[in-house]
């Protein structure tokens, strides 16, 4: 087994955890937190894809690497977003939750 | 020359290496907050300069040397800063309310 | 050299993974962020080792951004708990938490 | 970048059409921010002509041509670089879009007015800006032919989408649009890591080469196989397709008339029309009958539940949203239709034009029935100042063009004659008995029953002579009735058309192998 | 080669631990700091894959701003609202699937194709006609232009997502909700101190990218913590939402990359195309601008809409 075998194993764990922790955590900091290490997850694959396609002198195909970049960014805009929402939800119904209304 | 520099990275680096586990250690042992955050700041900041101080033979100068200095300022920096703040919020917190166990 | 200096990352490395007991084992924020500083400080070492070790392209530059930014941590634990805050305190040591 | 994988055909005239249907929402999006205040308004309603006239020049460029735009951004030909591409059905959505889009713009005015004596104001700002990012996402999708450059215009989307559902503000709508949210990010996370796999199997996020690349002969990739279920999984919370449904009806219901009628007529539409080019455009056929039976049954699923659960609902709103859950439960049905084995006989998958066309035929009525459903309510509940359903008893007499709009919208949905509706939901039954799969036809059947029942339980009180007179809390401004009136014609006059005329939305189909070829 | 591949596997292990560990905590800041550290010995991973780029990006984002805002939230999270776990079958049933799509995306990993597909060949081999030496800076401002340029609108977006949901009154209003009560002196000394020195590592990130690991994503990220820091300490204060100036910042990369893009159907025969001789400055002006606007947009997400502080 390589490293890069065994980060992609990794990579393949934590999008299930991060899964599990997104349907199985009931406040939605917590959701979020799980969204981020399920993105992390994926992004991860990618990296072990990319790094798989290391070739012309380059350690990693910069192809992926420009997307999970982009993928960064755009994940961390999300949190914000979803962290605005979670403190106007807080603060407008003292709740950290979705369950009740459900 | 070559060897006489290789050997102060090597002892340079080794000390660096006992005090990242003397702050280990002492995160792990200390009795209490204020002190274990004493030791760790202390102690840490020590490690990577020795780290610092004895890859500085072995990067190009003057841009890797600098960057290399610098990055110990900054990180010192953090420390000083860290240490006060955690300490007063620590500080603020016990007396707020009954210190935890 | 660069395999003692190799070795000497992953001396760091375990050094801080056993501080990563500390964030784990608590028990006030405080001390979970202490440890986190920790692993902060040594991550650094451990990448300069590795990237003078390895001559790799742009690793000390990474070294140099996390050692800038290592504060914020401890800078964003500290105000972002507003007086106003306190009465709504979350980060509660666990001893006063039920179990 | 020699053309040795470029499937790139010659270029046609209108391909540069083609970025500037993607580019002018964009550029008009910052030029809305910049200037803010009324300002924001003036932008949208000078660009959405413009972009109404870039759609008709593409589908006329389409059609005229008989084949697909295509354009390689940059000069940088896949897989390197990143094209877009407007198929028949691509121009077919880029001009509904644009046409609901002015309808809501046009509609929206007197809902996002600056107030007098403020420079600027929150929700009018928003709303203008958001409409624009919609747009932009949106034909980004419609046009996309790269698998990640596809992921950056969902994420478009879905940010445009959000803000727009808890415009009001009210704790219901936070809840909402929070729900929404964490549904759509889990959505294009699964798509992003199926495009990853796919990259990693194949070496190229390009649908034209994937597919070529797919069918080479060589047995398929585990990795493809994920890839496409995740991808797909994604896609379908992103659709809320039965049973990842639950985020829609408060997230449409919650928004805003304006703001309801553009997530159920378009957004929703944009992570269904993925799901359609990743199984008919790059997956090969085989699998594609595989998928198709899982997709159709969630379809009829929701079709049933969806209709269901309309009935129970109380408020005009929530009974609309929960009838989007249904009929996009028909779109579904489209795949089985269109992918049977007795429908293509030989190699070519796509030999069904009838099941096809009906199902964008759905696709697109069902795009102006909402839309001018939801506008339709936003005016009752304003004129109301309520939306209960029990509520409504005589509306027909003191708004009757509103009302008729309405029932014109539900004609299209029930799928009675001679609407759009009807054309779409006949040309599906008979694709349905001609492949021999007539279980189909009996789920259809009862969703129209269904639609019929939750309309009539609107429509009945609304039309009836009897009761008290309904007092109105505010006037109707007979212009806004106008454009939803439009709307619901358009969704009517598409079942008068002759359906030989709708040859656009084969381009790029008909004895394609689903690379886009003509 | 065993000891790196025990070093990686020590690595991965420390990563599923805090991993498992974000999942399971029970206070949410305990929560919040497992995941920093892990977000830390993330950027590390990035290191061992030979994706520097993307460590820089992580670290930038991971150690400095992520820090603030899940801090910022688990502070203002309701004390006693702890809503009621799910039952047994609901978690057994998640995690039967997590587990399967884990297990199935383990098994993929371990089935694809040897060697890679790769792109790397022909992206380093058109890399010299831009001018450039990083070939992930190619990749970003040049073969896929078009992603990098809708994202900067994405962020743009996101903004007036967060802004969005402000109360109606507070419109026009500044976001102060960052500021520190009190600031206190350590503080306001880090925040004199550590931006210039920040601003020097942020312009030299955005401009080594042309031919090193870092651009304008990395530079401007490091910007934006830098005035976060200051907004923190009270330093400066955020602008309000209605100046015409800050907007015209916020858009200005977006804007210039969409004007470069549009000349391309001139200059280079196509949108988004450079031409061949002036590449290089023109890719650099796009990449100033982009660095000034993402480090606007990410420091006004972090300062969250406009109104009075909660």
């Amino acid at each position: 087994m390589s490293s890069v075998t065994l980060f992609g194993l990794c990579g393949a764990a934590l999008v299930g955890l991060g899964l599990f922790g997104l349907i199985v955590q009931p406040g939605v900091l917590r959701k979020i937190l799980a969204f981020n290490l399920l993105g992390s997850g994926v992004l991860l694959l990618f990296g072990v894809i990319a790094r798989r396609g290391a070739a012309a002198g380059i350690g990693s195909d910069p192809v992926p690497q420009a997307l999970i970049i982009t993928a960064l960014v755009v994940a961390f805009a999300a949190t914000v977003l979803a962290v605005a929402l979670l403190r106007r939800l807080v603060q407008e119904t003292g709740r950290d939750s979705l369950d009740t209304d459900g | 020359m070559t060897l006489a520099l290789n050997v102060f990275t090597i002892v340079a680096v080794v000390l660096g290496l006992v005090f990242f586990l003397a702050g280990t250690v002492g995160l792990l042992r200390f009795p209490d907050t204020l002190t274990r955050l004493h030791a760790l700041t202390k102690a840490d900041n020590l490690g990577l300069g020795l780290v610092v101080l004895g890859l500085l033979p072995q990067v190009a100068w003057p841009f890797g040397g600098l960057k290399l200095i610098a990055l110990w300022l900054l990180a010192l920096l953090a420390g000083a800063t860290v240490g006060p703040l955690l300490g007063h919020a620590v500080w603020t917190h016990a007396r707020g309310r009954e210190p935890p166990p | 050299m660069s395999e003692f200096l190799l070795v000497a990352a992953l001396c760091v490395l375990g050094t801080v993974a056993l501080g990563l007991v500390a964030i784990l084992r608590g028990p006030t924020p405080a001390d979970r962020l202490s440890a986190a500083q920790l692993l902060g400080t040594g991550g650094v070492a451990a990448l300069l080792l590795l990237g003078v070790a390895t001559d790799t392209a742009g690793v000390t530059d990474l070294a140099l951004v996390l050692a800038l930014l290592a504060a914020f941590a401890a800078v964003a634990f500290v105000t972002q708990r507003t007086p106003a805050d306190v009465v709504a305190e979350p980060a509660s040591p666990p001893a006063q938490e039920p179990e | 970048m020699d053309s040795l994988f470029t499937l790139t055909p010659p270029a046609a005239w209108g391909a540069p059409l083609l970025v500037t249907a993607l580019m002018l929402p964009v550029a008009a999006l910052m030029l809305a921010f910049v200037l803010g205040g009324r300002h924001a308004e003036r932008v949208v309603l000078a660009t959405l002509p413009i972009g109404l006239g870039v759609a008709v020049a593409i589908a006329a460029a389409v059609l005229h041509q008989g084949a697909t735009l295509h354009y390689d951004l940059g000069g940088w030909a896949p897989p390197l670089g990143v094209s877009l591409h407007a198929d028949g059905l691509s121009a077919t959505l880029l001009l509904t879009t644009a046409v609901v889009l002015c309808a809501v713009g046009l509609y929206a005015r007197a809902d996002f007015r600056v107030p007098s004596g403020a420079r600027e104001a929150r929700a009018p700002l928003a709303f203008w800006t958001l409409l624009l990012a919609v747009w932009a996402g949106l034909n980004a999708v419609f046009l996309g032919q790269d698998l990640f450059n596809l992921y950056v215009a969902l994420e478009l989307l879905t940010f445009a989408a959000v803000p727009l559902v808890c415009l009001r503000g009210s704790p219901q709508t936070i809840a909402a649009a929070l729900r929404y949210l964490l549904f759509a990010l889990l959505g294009s996370v699964l798509y992003l890591l199926g495009g990853a796999l796919f990259y990693g199997a194949y070496g190229t996020l390009d649908i034209a080469l994937l597919s070529a690349r797919l069918a080479s002969g060589d047995p398929i990739a585990p990795a493809a196989l994920a890839a496409a279920a995740l991808m797909t999984a994604g896609l379908l919370a992103k659709t809320a397709l039965f049973p990842l449904h639950l985020w829609l009806p408060p997230a449409h219901a919650g928004a805003p008339a304006a703001g309801s009628a553009v997530l159920s007529a378009l957004v929703v539409k944009a992570s269904f029309f993925l799901i359609l080019r990743l199984w008919f455009d790059v997956m090969p056929d085989p699998l594609t009958h595989l998928a198709a039976q899982v997709l159709a049954t969630l379809g009829a699923a929701a079709i049933l539940f969806g209709g269901i659960l309309a009935l129970r609902q109380a408020r005009l709103k929530m009974l609309i949203a929960y009838s989007t859950l249904a009929q996009i439960g028909y779109l579904f049905l489209v795949f089985p239709l269109v992918a049977s084995p007795a429908a293509a006989p030989a190699l070519d998958l796509v030999q069904a034009p009838g099941a096809w066309t009906g199902g964008v035929l759905q696709l697109v009525s069902h795009a102006f029935a909402k839309a001018a459903m939801f506008m339709a309510a936003g005016l009752i509940a304003g004129a109301l100042g309520h939306d209960q359903v029990r509520g409504l008893g005589g509306l027909g007499r003191v708004l009757p063009m509103t009302v008729f709009a309405f029932a014109l919208a539900g004609l299209s949905l029930m799928g009675l004659p001679p609407s759009g509706g009807f054309a779409a939901k006949w040309l599906l039954l008979s694709a349905a008995i001609e492949t021999g799969q007539w279980w189909w036809t009996l789920v259809m059947l009862a969703g129209g029953l269904l639609t019929g029942g939750y309309l009539f339980r609107v429509l009945a009180p609304a039309l009836s002579t009897r009761g008290p007179p309904l007092t109105l809390v505010k006037p109707v401004e007979r212009s806004r009735e106008l454009v939803v009136l439009g709307l619901a014609l358009c969704s009517v006059v598409l079942g008068l058309v002759p359906l030989s005329s709708f040859g656009l939305v084969q381009i790029g189909r008909l004895g394609a192998t689903g690379i886009g070829l003509p | 080669m065993s000891l790196a591949l025990a070093a990686d596997a020590g690595l991965a292990l420390l990563i599923l631990g805090l991993a498992v560990w974000t999942t399971i905590a029970r206070t949410a800041f305990g929560a919040v700091i497992g995941f920093m550290a892990y977000g830390f010995l993330v950027a590390l991973v990035w290191v061992r894959l030979a994706a520097v780029d993307v460590a820089l990006t992580e670290a930038a984002l991971g150690s400095g701003l992520t820090g603030v805002l899940l801090l910022g939230a688990a502070a203002r999270l309701p004390r006693d609202a702890a809503a009621a776990r799910p039952g047994w079958g609901l978690r057994l049933a998640a995690g039967v699937v997590s587990a399967a799509v884990a297990a199935g995306l383990a098994a993929v990993v371990l089935l694809l194709p040897v060697p890679g597909p790769t792109l790397a060949p022909v992206a380093t081999a058109t890399l010299p006609t831009l001018g450039l030496g990083n070939p992930v800076t190619g990749v970003l401002i040049a073969y896929r232009a078009i992603d990098t340029l809708l994202e900067s609108v994405v962020l743009v977006l996101a903004l007036i997502g967060l802004w969005s949901l402000a109360r109606d009154e507070d419109w026009g209003g500044r976001p102060d909700a960052l500021r520190a009560a009190n600031p206190g002196a350590a503080l306001v000394l880090l925040a004199q101190v550590l931006p210039p020195l920040g601003l020097l590592v942020g312009v030299h990130l955005f401009w080594t990218g042309a031919i090193a690991p870092g651009g304008a994503f990395q530079g401007g990220t490091v910007l934006a913590a830098m005035w976060v820091l200051t907004l923190v300490a009270g330093l400066t204060r955020p602008p309000r939402v209605g100046g015409r100036g800050v907007r015209l910042l916020l858009v200005a990369g977006p804007a210039l990359f969409l004007a470069i893009g549009v000349a391309g159907f001139w200059l280079g025969g196509a949108f988004l195309a450079y031409p061949a001789a002036d590449a290089k400055p023109l890719i650099l002006a796009i990449e100033a601008a982009l660095t000034l606007s993402i480090a606007v947009a990410l420091g006004l997400l972090l300062a969250g809409p406009p109104g009075a502080r909660e």
